[in-house]
């Protein structure tokens, strides 16, 4: 794609996390290394409980890791870092506040005057066709509203980076797509660089522009895979025979590494 | 439940009532239990009459009011910002930790004797009452309140540039308030009980001086009416509580 | 004459005031034990919890302050009867202050402390009747035990209190205290000599109906320990200070104060209607007038003839 | 929150309580305060060594435990049947809601007079205030329990066969349990400060009539002790009941 | 396929449902005819919102009918029926019994003796391939587990008629796939009727022999599609020509539906 430069936004350079545990410690990653290119959508896919939501915790500095170390424009991440805004599944919308203060709160938390950060919000909240709903608390929205507040609230911070965690999982497939379509609409207009963690295929191979595949617990890289598919990636594409082709790989990737967890959980 | 419903459950609700009341006159009137152990309920109703018009009824139900809100009003005060100071902090609760387990099972009660001691026979006397019997468990109210705020909430705030103080102010504070509220809801309550044992022991004034009173003397009725306006003086502030409520938390709505 | 006791045990209500002297004594000296009698004695802080327990059932006899026993009757009670009255008393109840105060009109803007509902309450209010105080605005009367009373006049939370015996004898003998006024400043007692609280004996109705001999048995044995405090009160103080936890020489100085009413004289004091039961009823309307009791009740009405000695 | 950690905090904790007894008992020592207002911990000690020796200590903390775990038994006994066909039958809940709103708010102590009067000073009387003081709130912990249950439970239960009865007893039951053992727990405390109650008021032995007692003599160590002694008692109290809740719920591990 | 015969099982007849509210009554199916022939797999699909819950509720007896009836072997259904057996997406199972304790819960309603149930119960424990959790707790288990108890606790049973409702929602892509294989194992073997409520046209395609479209709400039927695809449905039918063009049918015409129930709640 075109808004692909050749700057390494995050290198993840071989790291290992350690959970400690009464019983046993769980080692959730395994010396994994990953570049991420400036204005890449990395789509990272994955069995349950390999470790895809501990990687993306070390990025967004909620956890430090147990050996290795992340970089993000060549500067070690330390603490949480407001460049990369996290989209999290249970939407961590604030329940007391209005979608308008939701959206203003990276703002606010910036000492942004009251008046420049009520318009800010007003154009991310009109971006996610939420126009009418900002006195609305979150408690009256539904699951892909609420989710799209919680887009806006990440956009109208202006991070560098997107992390996104299966943000999608809890809609049922109608609202997803909608919502998938108005994320690669943003992708491509903001020039962000994007981590997205799916149980998809079918989601990845429509959004991406590169494919990671984890390996069970201790999580590692199991295969990259650029994805070339055409866009828009509307119906045509999806029943195309490169989409076919791409989405058999994948599956058969994944596959295998699901059948070792699934073994290991009935056991 | 639609409406219709709900009515007819209250309907219900009144018919019972009723029936007791009516039920309860006619045994006492028959003459099957001696009033001194059980006045009919019209006994009660001519005690309230007169109590009302030399306006004692008012002085003891706003005697014992006054107390409860003064003591549980500065026990809040104390509790809310202590408690979310502990709650957010492991260290602090750690060092807080023991004096509370040891605090937690004292009744108010137990704290009369002491509280005489250093205090002596005053209001202040009174509303210490009220404060120690309320103090600790809204303290742990609070306390458990701000460890129950999804983390994930704290991490979005983070995560969106906030600082430990803003998360403290923005989140926090907000997302452990509905805890907080019902908590206190349950603190008016007890705040109550303090206050009945307080007037029990050492009071001219208070419900609880007028049923210890009325005992002293035989009145049964004067007894009664004094636990009948206990329920009814509590119910009000509920209501009232509940209504101020509505207006704190307009997003849980 | 007096036939076998039907019920053995007589459950007795007490506590360490003088009116139960003569019981622990007869007790303690088997004055009831020689009759067949067992006597159990049980306390109680305040004679109203003494009287709900008689109409309860959980006791038989007892003494008791008579304004507790008017209230009963006031509210229409009808299940227990009285049958004496032990002693006269003038002395050992009174109004105690700190040395700053030193005439009841002292008393003025202070803090006093009384136990509501009680003989002592029933002296202040008198007394501050006849020197024209209003007990609601000109004072502050505080609700107190009077066994909470020493402990309160130490830290000088109050400026007086009224009690009796023995915390009476107690908050005397603290330094700085003295006497302001006894039961002999009570108008009834001036006119009538009738103190506010006189004691009364009385008996469950229903237990004197049913076991008359043991009713009689134990009214002789009663007023013969009557005639023990009257005659041998150093013997009779030994086995007292065991109640009242009082020292020897004190529990003797408080022995000298009571005058003791025996069994012959009672007939006089209790019956048609006797002199009494007249000043009982000067009580009860003395009750009724500061809104302590809704209406008077007859009090002879509660006379048990029978059992009167 | 992993062990090395959890020991910190626990160490923490235990200097803490360590650091303050000395200060206590210096303060004391270097006589800033009387000791009738606040004896030295040293003092309170050698006062339980002198009660434990004649045996009295254990009396009192006998006598009281016995009233509560009486009364507390009784009223458990009686609420959870009562509470879940309250919680399992709206009608029924209509007819004795207007009773369980009256009496919610009355504090056990003022239930004191009238138990007294009815019962006299007798330990059914001091049953009775635990009983009063604890059924209501336990009757409610209950129905709501009940009406807690997740529908979808029910819905699967009758829709594999189950009558109206087999729903009561093999889901709605179990299904509350962890509930009402939650809330029991929470009376046990209630149950407490009701036996204090009665005992302040009227009684011969128990720890509420050690520290009023205490108070009388001016012996302030005693009152303080009475205290501990509470605290101590209701935390074992706790523990036992904690130990015995989880042989009830295997399923909660 | 050859277990279909021709006798109809479930008739529902002119069916709608109204929800009285405090607002405006909510008609959630309106007019909606169906029959379902004993031993067919008919899966449902339809937008968020269009009934599809309300219809298997009112087939089960939880719920009844404002106008219409439904039939069960020409039998009008009045109350909870267990010969419906209910599978729910939160699996409701009984905490506080174990893996076993559920599986035998209706054979106890039943009333059959201790020894007897515990052998029926083993061997549904083992179809689903369980062995060695029978003395589990359903919280120590993993959500694929659940949902294999609560299928051996309606198997066990013997329901003629086996509803299931987004029983594989929750759960991640891959126990998903495991999950469907063991389903159609189970409905080849024992000759169901089975109602199947999705929201994954993938999972309809794989899983059915009749689809059934439900139209936006008020539900009433767009559409229904026999499935001809061959078995097993295997990752090569799944790429297959027919697989594409019934998947793109059914996309198309949902979709429409969708678009319809997202502008109402959006506007
Ligand atoms: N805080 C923690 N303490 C202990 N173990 C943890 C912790 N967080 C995660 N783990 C363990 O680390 C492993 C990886 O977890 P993680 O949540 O990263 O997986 P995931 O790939 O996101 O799974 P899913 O697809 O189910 O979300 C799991 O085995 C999990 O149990
Ligand atoms: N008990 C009820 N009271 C009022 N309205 C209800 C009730 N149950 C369902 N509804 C309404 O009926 C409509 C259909 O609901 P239903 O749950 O059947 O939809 P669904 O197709 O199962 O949706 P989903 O795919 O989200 O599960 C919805 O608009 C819903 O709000
Ligand atoms: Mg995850
Ligand atoms: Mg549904």
């Amino acid at each position: 794609m075109d808004t692909l430069t050749n700057k390494i936004k995050i290198s993840i350079q071989g790291v290992t996390k350690v959970f400690p545990s009464k019983r046993a410690d769980v080692m959730a990653l395994k010396n994994l290394s990953l570049d991420v290119m400036d204005g890449e959508f990395v789509v990272i896919v994955g069995a349950s409980g390999c470790g895809k939501t501990t990687l993306l915790n070390l990025v967004a500095g909620f956890d430090s890791a147990s050996q290795g170390q992340i970089l993000l424009d060549g500067q070690p991440v330390i603490g949480i870092t407001p460049e990369c805004g996290m989209i999290f599944q249970q939407y961590a919308l604030f329940p007391w506040k209005t979608v308008q203060d939701n959206v203003e709160f990276g703002l606010k938390m910036k000492r942004i005057p009251k008046a420049e950060r009520q318009e800010q919000a007003a154009r991310f909240i009109d971006m996610v066709g939420l126009k009418g709903f900002e006195k609305s608390f979150p408690h009256h929205l539904s699951g892909g509203m609420k989710q799209r507040v919680s887009i806006a609230r990440s956009l109208a911070n202006d991070p560098k980076v997107i992390l996104l965690d299966e943000p999608f999982a809890a809609l049922d497939a109608m609202t997803r797509q909608v919502l998938q379509e108005q994320l690669v609409r943003i992708y491509e207009k903001h020039q962000k660089t994007i981590i997205f963690i799916t149980h998809s295929i079918d989601e990845a191979l429509l959004l991406s522009t590169r494919i990671v595949v984890m390996t069970a617990r201790p999580g590692r890289i199991l295969q990259e895979i650029v994805n070339d598919l055409p866009h828009p990636r509307n119906a045509d594409v999806q029943l195309s025979d490169r989409y076919m082709e791409l989405k058999r790989m994948i599956w058969v990737s994944v596959q295998a590494e699901v059948m070792k967890s699934i073994e290991e959980e009935t056991v | 439940m639609n409406t219709k419903n709900s009515s007819n459950l209250a309907l219900i609700s009144i018919v019972s009532l009723v029936f007791f009341l009516a039920a309860w006159e006619i045994y006492c009137r028959m003459g099957f239990i001696e009033p001194l152990f059980m006045p009919a309920p019209s006994k009660i109703l001519s005690r309230a009459i007169k109590m009302l018009n030399n306006w004692s009824l008012l002085g003891h139900t706003l005697a014992s009011t006054r107390r409860v809100m003064v003591g549980f009003i500065v026990s809040s005060l104390v509790a809310i910002p202590f408690g979310i100071f502990l709650g957010s902090s492991r260290f602090f609760m750690a060092v807080f930790d023991p004096f509370i387990s040891l605090l937690r099972p004292l009744p108010s009660m137990s704290w009369i004797p002491l509280s005489l001691l250093w205090l002596g026979i005053t209001e202040t006397q009174k509303y210490s009452i009220v404060f120690m019997g309320s103090f600790v468990p809204s303290l742990l109210y609070i306390i458990e309140a701000t460890k129950n705020i999804d983390p994930l909430l704290i991490r979005a705030a983070r995560n969106l540039g906030a600082s430990e103080v803003d998360v403290m102010r923005e989140v926090i504070l907000p997302g452990a308030l509905p805890q907080i509220i019902a908590g206190l809801k349950v603190m008016l309550g007890i705040a109550w009980t303090c206050v009945i044992s307080a007037e029990l022991v050492a009071a001219r004034e208070g419900l609880g001086f007028m049923i210890m009173n009325g005992k002293e003397y035989f009145q049964t009725d004067t007894v009664l009416l004094g636990m009948v306006m206990i329920s009814v003086t509590v119910m009000i502030t509920d209501l009232v509580f509940r209504k101020f409520e509505k207006r704190l938390l307009p997003w849980t709505l | 004459a007096a036939g076998k006791p039907e019920k053995v045990t007589v459950v007795y209500g007490g506590s360490s005031w003088i009116g139960h002297y003569p019981v622990w004594v007869g007790i303690e000296k088997g004055l009831f034990k020689k009759r067949g009698l067992g006597v159990l004695f049980q306390s109680f802080y305040a004679s109203s919890g003494r009287m709900g327990s008689l109409v309860a059932g959980d006791l038989d006899v007892a003494c008791t302050g008579s304004i507790s026993a008017i209230a009963l009757m006031a509210a229409g009670n009808k299940g227990f009867m009285a049958f004496g009255t032990p002693d006269s008393y003038a002395t050992v109840e009174g109004v105690i202050a700190r040395e700053k105060i030193k005439r009841l009109e002292d008393l003025k803007g202070k803090k006093l402390a009384v136990p509501f509902a009680s003989s002592a309450h029933v002296l202040v209010l008198d007394l501050l009747e006849q020197i024209r105080l209003d007990p609601e605005k000109d004072l502050t009367l505080v609700n107190l035990q009077v066994n909470e009373m020493p402990a309160a006049m130490a830290s000088g939370e109050i400026d007086a209190c009224a009690a009796w015996t023995p915390n009476f004898n107690m908050l005397l003998k603290m330094p700085g205290n003295h006497l302001l006024a006894d039961d002999t400043q009570f108008s009834l007692y001036k006119k009538y000599q009738l103190g506010p609280g006189p004691d009364l004996l009385v008996v469950r109705k229903e237990f004197a109906e049913k076991y008359p001999n043991t009713s009689r048995l134990f009214v002789e044995g009663y007023f013969e320990a009557v005639d023990m405090l009257i005659n041998q009160p150093k013997e009779s103080a030994e086995v007292l200070v065991k109640l009242t936890n009082l020292s020897m020489e004190d529990q003797m100085a408080v022995q000298k104060d009571i005058k003791w009413i025996r069994g012959a004289e009672q007939k006089a004091l209790m019956l048609q209607p006797g002199q009494f039961v007249k000043g009982m009823q000067l009580l009860a309307e003395f009750l009724v007038k500061h809104k302590q009791i809704d209406a008077a009740p007859a009090v002879k009405d509660w006379i048990a003839a029978d059992m009167v000695p």
